[in-house]
């Protein structure tokens, strides 16, 4: 375990190396630099004194050399926009995030996961197909939409909940968290679903029922746990995503999240922090990742020998059901 | 071919399995697979039956329905009775099923790579069998199944293995150690030696046969090799399209062969004995199970058949107690098919 | 259960592939439905320029601006006097058009380079999947942002930001297939007749490969109508006065709080158009897949 | 040397809004005298009715405001933040040396207790500071801090064109020197973003130091999330009066929408800027109050006047014609809004009526211009997407010169693009919609025209107009200077380099019964006496 988690760790850097180099390719390709933003009334030459304090007037690669140099001392660089190290604005905005992705996904598995099985077992009946229905529903709704459309029900009409931020506890998350659980929702119902009636059809099912074990069990036993696989990847994929930030559904509620700064940074051109940013978000979905992996590992023997032998996983489990956008 | 021989008949009055007029359907949105059809079957105390048949005949469906685990959707018992040990299966609560299932009956399947949940370790899956039925506790249980593992040839220390670790003969061993776990009185064994191959199928055999001393188990043994019918089989019943065309006991089935079909099956072996000899396998395919004729569903393969054969239903002709064959063409008095009169 | 497949097997013989898809399909009630949507936009979309007088759709007309819904106005109008029922008809053009253009962006970069990966394997395949997951490490709406922040905005633009963000899936869903597929007997034969790499790609592998593309692709267009609409809502979006669906939920929202309904059509069309793909994509994968069938 | 304010600015003073909820609030607060009256008297009211740290009346300890965009600096001087949002913050965690008093256009004292120019130039400006100020961190106010603030401007053309260095006479005495002079030097150092630091704060921790002020709240630093929340503590050290609300926090809500329904569900108890067509619906809540006022901040279209199809006075002149102010002011739906003539309100000393009738909407005269253009008749127009209005007026623009035969396409980009593609020596735009919030002096208009740098969209080099900017500020008499910004308007209308649109009204609102809000057009409101009653 300890060679596989190590192995991950060293997969990891060239895809950090890889992604910031994306990222700054990128924004400089991009019209303005942050010069531009706060630059708002200078003269031609504050701004040129500006540019070349930024190092915006050497080429692209240098100000990544630069940075590539910062990063390697464990420096994640300092945002021109809000004159902060960016590891304390991503610190300041990762606990609502966490807070908002682990809820969704909480409400997700709380929900989806017993629907799921209730609509494979069940199949083809009524639960089934309300909820296969339900499901796709949910799967087509854009959800800054949904966000939109709970806020002006549940805060304006209604004014039972707030419609913004993260100031009032467990209230403030129910609305967002909803919103980003409704797509999560569906994607999971119907990723437990199509998994369980896949392994609800195995033999082993059939031999568990011939020596007698109870159809409950059979299910909540036998079937679930051989089912888990494909349901933990969507679930590890779903927090990564969450972790990332959900970008729309930060915006809508002004959910101080880090999608939501990755956004006003990139409009800001504020290459430091985006870079810094997405940086940390791979770090953590490269965490989540390892975390779903050692699960697989508890769950699957088979994967148990294989991270025993230090080999990576090659391929997640297949996956069926559709993805949330 | 080994030596047929009459096996000593050990008659004893409790009948362990009884099968009335069994039919089984598969409904499909739209058709309908008529898999099992109005097949009897009875079977007494530590005897053997071998189910032979080519792969579609329905062995298998009958094995399930007689557990009452038909898939459900799309298979449906239409008709018939089932009795297992005095247990009307087809009329028994869920709860009262689950105790005869893995306690009075078990079952062997056909592919033990599929059988075994590759998340469980074997002393797991064999232990919740004993578990239960025998009302125990956890370690006891555990150790009744290192007692089965050693039994079936495994090592007790790899109680704590997965299947996965296993070998396709040790993973059948460790299917048929849960099928024994609970000293079943009949055993149905689908086709147990058929994924294997061929030295580990006989030390499997073997074992079955040492088992079936130890723990007096009657026994469906499904294949569609006749040499392990030969070997191991009391009585003989030959499937073809869902119907039993030939039943009897082992010697009255293979000496007095009755049936085209079976006699087909017959001249499909090779003959080891004469090497030069050419196979006459039976021409022609399985029908349709969605389209079965009113009359003899083999007539269109058949050498013998008559127009009739395939239009009229057959009826079941005894030839002794126990023989009973499925051919109209015995209407004819004089017939007899080629085998008998060699 | 072997019979079952026995049987169906029967009928591939009989019917041909695409007559057996078609088949399984139209016994699928939702994606009928799902269909029948879709061919009714196509054919609203394709032809709105011929019956409908464009006037009506950017005609501004302040004097009857954010009219709730009613009998002349079915949505309602906007905040420039738009009818809203027009413009979300309209629209449709656009998010469709997004949604195609974008996937097709996505499926000539993504599968070429899922395919050249699972067919060649080694470094080729390492290459490609390494820069595959720095891609995809950036959240795709981010990767949106991004690349409409370089082009800016415009329709074409905002297409061509979508597809890339939803390339990584095809290279994916494309190496996946083909490694299936690849070292087939037909393969290996052709590859022994000394066919060349390309012809043995798109002639014997692809084809064979279509099902997943196929069944992908339907579902991306869904994702990618959501992910332009999302685009549009972040105010990266189209130019004015275009009605694309997104747009209209991005001006809608800044009245959010007394003309609800002016996010509330878009947002049902958005709904309901990704709805009709998404049971499209579902049947069409059940009906492709026969031993997945339910 | 102060020159009277004209009525209608009197009209939008600073109110206290006690009292003008019951009857004010449902007219638009704007522009008459009466109206101005009235909340002069709510105010004088609410002076009286305010208690004197007695509990008699309770009020609420925490209150919190919705900004429309994110406060991304605390640091008064920080780069780049000298825009109105953070003028409101830093209006209420520092204190500059001069308060500009909206009711009469004077300069009062604010940290500066008096002050005088020791030249008729107005080169060198003595100050006299008060002493008995404290920062937040209990250094004591002195003259070093005000010569170190000043010093530490590097990015303020408005500071830096003439501010040369100080003289520091005594712990709170100091000579400021310019390099050349500027009547409205005082008036420049009201604006929030020369707000004075603590040179040991700063000097001690670069990043965050200039955070400490002597304003009445205190930043309280663990509760910031950069962009998104700022807390503030009050300051019981305060030298003047203290509020009493005990604590604030500033939120930032983008969509103006939410930031009403968080308003309506007392979530928040202040916001700033209505959608114009939800003002309706947010008067007829009987918790909120909303205030309408005019501001100075001019929508307004500029060519790029050195490139392109715009270098072309008679397509400037055709654009100027076809363009009619008051359909795009209600395509905006902004009721209170005003056309603009020139870059001088009537809300602005030298506003004039001589220009009203210069360029009015005339379809024929455009098209009388077309004809001259030749085939040069297409325009790209360059839009802010982060800004609704930008987006409806381009919207109706572009249908107004349709009418008239000219083609306009609409090229939309983000706040970096714009200025990017704007930069004065590296513009690539043709023509762009664009605002800029003025400042009341009247010298403030001249960064549309300064040589150089970023504000002057129109990339004008007019030697004329520089030589006009200098001459009025360094001029003392009054009518003097009118004459040369008098000269300044004409020239543009003439040559149509920018087109002033309107200056568009704004609205607050606020829980029923806020007080202590002051409103300034400029949008450099002041927060930091604000209380609710309960």
């Amino acid at each position: 375990m300890h060679r596989y988690i190590i192995k991950r760790i060293l997969m990891l850097i060239p895809v950090i190396v890889g992604v910031s180099l994306l990222v700054f390719v990128m924004m400089d390709m991009a019209p303005g630099t942050v010069v531009d933003i706060i630059g708002g009334e200078m003269s031609t030459e504050e701004l040129a004194e500006l540019n070349h304090q930024l190092g915006y007037d050497r080429s692209v690669f240098y100000r990544y050399f630069l940075y590539m140099k910062d990063l390697l001392h464990g420096d994640l660089g300092t945002s021109f926009i809000y004159k902060m190290d960016v590891w304390d604005l991503y610190m300041q905005r990762l606990p609502a995030t966490l807070e908002l992705a682990g809820a969704s996904v909480l409400l997700a598995i709380l929900l989806s996961i017993p629907l799921g099985i209730k609509a494979a077992t069940g199949h083809g009946g009524l639960t089934d197909n309300v909820s296969m229905v339900a499901a796709l529903l949910g799967l087509s709704m854009p959800n800054f939409w949904l966000g939109m459309m709970l806020i002006v029900l549940f805060s304006n009409r209604l004014g039972w909940l707030p419609s913004y931020g993260a100031t009032d506890g467990i209230k403030s998350l129910i609305l967002p968290a909803l919103t980003i659980g409704t797509g999560l929702m569906a994607t999971l119902t119907r990723t437990t679903r199509s998994s369980m009636l896949d392994v609800l059809r195995a033999d082993y099912l059939r031999t568990a029922r011939s020596k007698g074990v109870p159809e409950k069990k059979v299910v909540s036993k036998h079937a679930l746990k051989n089912a888990l696989i494909p349901i933990i990847t969507i679930i590890g994929t779903q927090l990564g995503n969450a972790v990332g930030g959900a970008v729309v559904t930060e915006n809508v509620f002004a959910w101080p999240g880090v999608g939501r700064l990755i956004i006003d940074a990139i409009n800001q051109r504020d290459t430091t922090t985006v870079t810094g940013c997405i940086i940390m978000t791979t770090v953590m979905i490269c965490v989540i990742m390892m975390v779903v992996d050692i699960i697989y590992a508890f769950v699957d023997p088979r994967l148990r020998a294989q991270y025993a032998s230090g080999k990576t996983r090659k391929r997640a489990p297949k996956v069926r059901g559709g993805e949330a956008a | 071919m080994s030596e047929i021989r009459p096996k000593d008949t050990v008659n004893d009055d409790s009948t362990v399995l009884d099968i009335q007029n069994l039919t089984v359907y598969y409904e499909l949105e739209d058709e309908t697979v008529k898999a099992v059809n109005d097949i009897s079957i009875k079977l007494g105390k530590k005897r053997i039956l071998g189910l032979v048949g080519e792969t579609g005949a329905g062995k298998t469906s009958t094995a399930l329905a007689i557990l009452n685990l038909l898939p459900n959707p799309p298979g449906v018992i239409k008709s018939g009775s089932i009795h297992v040990c005095g247990n009307d299966m087809l009329n028994l609560s869920q709860k009262e099923l689950e105790e005869i299932r893995g306690g009075t009956v078990s079952m062997i399947f056909q592919d033990p790579m599929t059988s075994l949940n590759p998340v469980y370790s074997v002393g797991d899956q064999i232990a919740e069998s004993i578990e239960l039925h025998e009302k125990c506790s956890r370690a006891e249980a555990w150790d009744k199944a290192e007692e089965m593992l050693e039994l079936v040839g495994i090592p007790r220390e790899r109680i704590h293995e997965y299947p996965h670790q296993f070998s396709g003969g040790m993973k059948q061993r460790v299917v048929i150690a849960i099928a024994l776990a609970c000293n079943p009185k009949l055993l149905l064994a689908d086709e147990p030696t058929t994924a294997l191959d061929v030295t580990i199928q006989a030390q499997v055999l073997d074992m079955m046969c040492d088992l079936k001393q130890k723990f007096d188990t009657a026994m469906i043994f499904i294949t569609h090799d006749l040499g392990i019918v030969a070997e191991i089989c009391d009585e003989v019943a030959v499937m073809y399209a869902g119907r039993i065309i030939e039943q009897g006991t082992l010697e009255e089935v293979f000496n007095s062969t009755k049936h085209p079909y079976t006699e087909g099956l017959f001249n499909s072996l090779p003959d080891i004995e004469n090497r030069e000899a050419e196979l006459h396998p039976i021409q022609g395919m399985m029908p349709d199970p969605t389209k079965l004729p009113e009359g003899c569903a083999f007539a269109p393969r058949c050498p013998y058949a008559r127009p009739e054969c395939i239009s009229t239903p057959q009826t079941e002709r005894s030839f002794s107690e126990t023989h009973k064959v499925l051919c109209s063409a015995y209407d004819d008095p004089s017939f007899r098919i080629k085998r008998e009169e060699r | 259960m072997s019979k079952n497949t026995e049987s169906v097997s029967r009928k591939y013989r009989k019917r041909g592939k695409l007559g057996e898809i078609w088949h399984h399909f139209k016994k699928n009630k939702g994606a009928m439905a799902g269909l029948i949507i879709l061919i009714v936009m196509f054919a609203v979309a394709l032809t709105i320029d011929f019956w409908l007088d464009q006037e009506k759709v950017i005609g501004q007309n302040i004097r009857e601006k954010l009219q709730s819904p009613n009998a002349a106005h079915w949505f309602g109008t906007d905040e420039m006097g738009r009818d809203m029922f027009w413009r979300v008809v309209y629209g449709s053009r656009y998010s469709l058009a997004i949604g195609f253009v974008a996937v097709i962006v996505s499926l000539i970069v993504g599968v070429p380079l899922g395919a050249a990966a699972g067919y060649y394997g080694g470094k080729i395949e390492g290459l490609i999947m390494r820069v595959t997951d720095i891609f995809s490490a950036i959240p795709s709406i981010l990767m949106g942002v991004v690349i409409v922040s370089i082009l800016g905005g415009s329709t074409i633009n905002l297409m061509i930001a979508v597809g890339i963000s939803s390339v990584p899936n095809f290279v994916r869903i494309t190496r996946a297939a083909v490694l299936t597929v690849k070292n087939e007997e037909y393969v290996e034969a052709a590859r022994a007749l000394g066919k060349t790499d390309m012809y043995i790609i798109f002639r014997h592998i692809l084809p064979n490969c279509l099902s997943p593309i196929i069944v992908q692709t339907t579902l991306r267009v869904a994702s990618a109508i959501v992910s332009a609409s999302s685009l549009s809502f972040l105010g990266l979006g189209i130019k004015p006065p275009s009605p694309e669906w997104g747009a209209l939920l991005t001006a809608g929202k800044t009245y959010i709080r007394g003309y609800s309904y002016l996010c509330l059509f878009p947002g049902l069309a958005i709904m309901i158009t990704v709805l009709a793909f998404n049971m499209v994509g579902d049947g069409l994968r059940d009906a492709m897949d026969p031993k997945l069938k339910r | 040397m102060k020159r009277t304010l004209s009525f209608a600015l009197a009209a939008l003073l600073a109110v206290s809004l006690a009292g003008c909820g019951q009857s004010g609030s449902a007219e638009p607060a704007a522009t008459t005298a009466a109206a101005a009256q009235e909340t002069t008297a709510a105010q004088e009211q609410a002076e009286q009715a305010e208690p004197e740290a007695t509990g008699e009346q309770g009020y609420r300890e925490h209150l919190t405001i919705a900004f429309e965009s994110q406060i991304t600096d605390l640091d008064p001087q920080g780069v780049g933040n000298a825009n109105e949002i953070h003028a409101k913050l830093f209006n209420m965690t520092h204190d500059t040396l001069f308060n500009y008093n909206v009711e009469t256009g004077e300069i009062d004292p604010e940290l500066a207790t008096s002050w005088e120019w020791l030249d008729d130039a107005c080169t060198q400006l003595h100050v006299t500071l008060r002493d008995d100020v404290t920062f937040h961190n209990g250094n004591k106010l002195t003259a070093e801090d005000v010569a170190f603030t000043l010093d530490r401007v590097q990015t303020d053309t408005q500071i830096t064109d003439y501010y040369d260095h100080c003289e520091i006479l005594g712990d709170h005495e100091l000579t400021i020197v310019l390099k050349s002079g500027n009547v409205d030097f005082t008036y420049i150092l009201s604006r929030p973003f020369d707000s004075i630091v603590n040179k040991a704060a700063v000097e001690a921790d670069p990043d965050f130091g200039g955070t400490i002020g002597t304003g009445v709240w205190i930043n309280n630093l663990d509760g910031y999330v950069a962009g998104d929340r700022i807390e503030l503590i009050r300051n019981d050290n305060y030298w003047g009066e203290l509020p009493p609300t005990k604590s604030i926090t500033i939120v930032h809500i983008a969509n103006a929408s939410s930031r009403l329904m968080a308003l309506e569900s007392d979530e928040v108890q202040l916001i700033y800027k209505l959608e114009p067509t939800e003002i309706e619906l947010a008067r007829s809540n009987p918790d909120v109050e909303v205030n309408e006022f005019a501001t100075t901040r001019l929508y307004y279209f500029a060519f790029n006047t050195s490139a392109g199809p715009a270098e072309d006075v008679n397509l400037r002149k055709a654009v100027a014609y076809a363009i009619n102010k008051d359909d795009l002011i209600a395509a905006v739906g902004d009721t209170g809004a005003e056309v603009a003539k020139t870059f001088y309100g009537n809300a602005m000393s030298y506003y004039t009526e001589e220009f009203d009738e210069d360029i009015t909407y005339d379809p024929e005269k455009a098209k009388e211009y077309v004809a001259l253009c030749g085939n040069n008749t297409s325009l790209k127009l360059m839009v802010n997407t982060s800004d609704n209005i930008f987006k409806t007026l381009s919207e109706v623009i572009q249908e107004e010169l349709r009418q008239v035969g000219i083609t306009m396409e609409i090229e939309e980009v983000d706040s970096a693009g714009i200025s990017a593609n704007t930069r004065y020596d590296t513009a690539t735009h043709e023509a762009m919609l664009y605002s800029i919030g003025l400042n009341t002096w009247d010298s403030d208009m001249g960064r549309l025209f300064s040589v150089g740098t970023n504000s002057n969209k129109a990339i004008v080099d007019d030697s004329r107009i520089s030589e006009l900017l200098l001459e009025g500020s360094a001029c003392v008499d009054p009518a003097e200077r009118g004459e040369y910004y008098k000269e300044i308007q004409a020239i543009n209308n003439d040559q149509c380099y920018y087109l002033p649109l309107y200056y568009c009204s704004t609205t607050i609102a606020y829980h029923a019964g806020l007080q202590g809000i002051t409103i300034n057009p400029t949008g450099y409101f002041d927060y930091s006496q604000i209380c609710l009653p309960e």
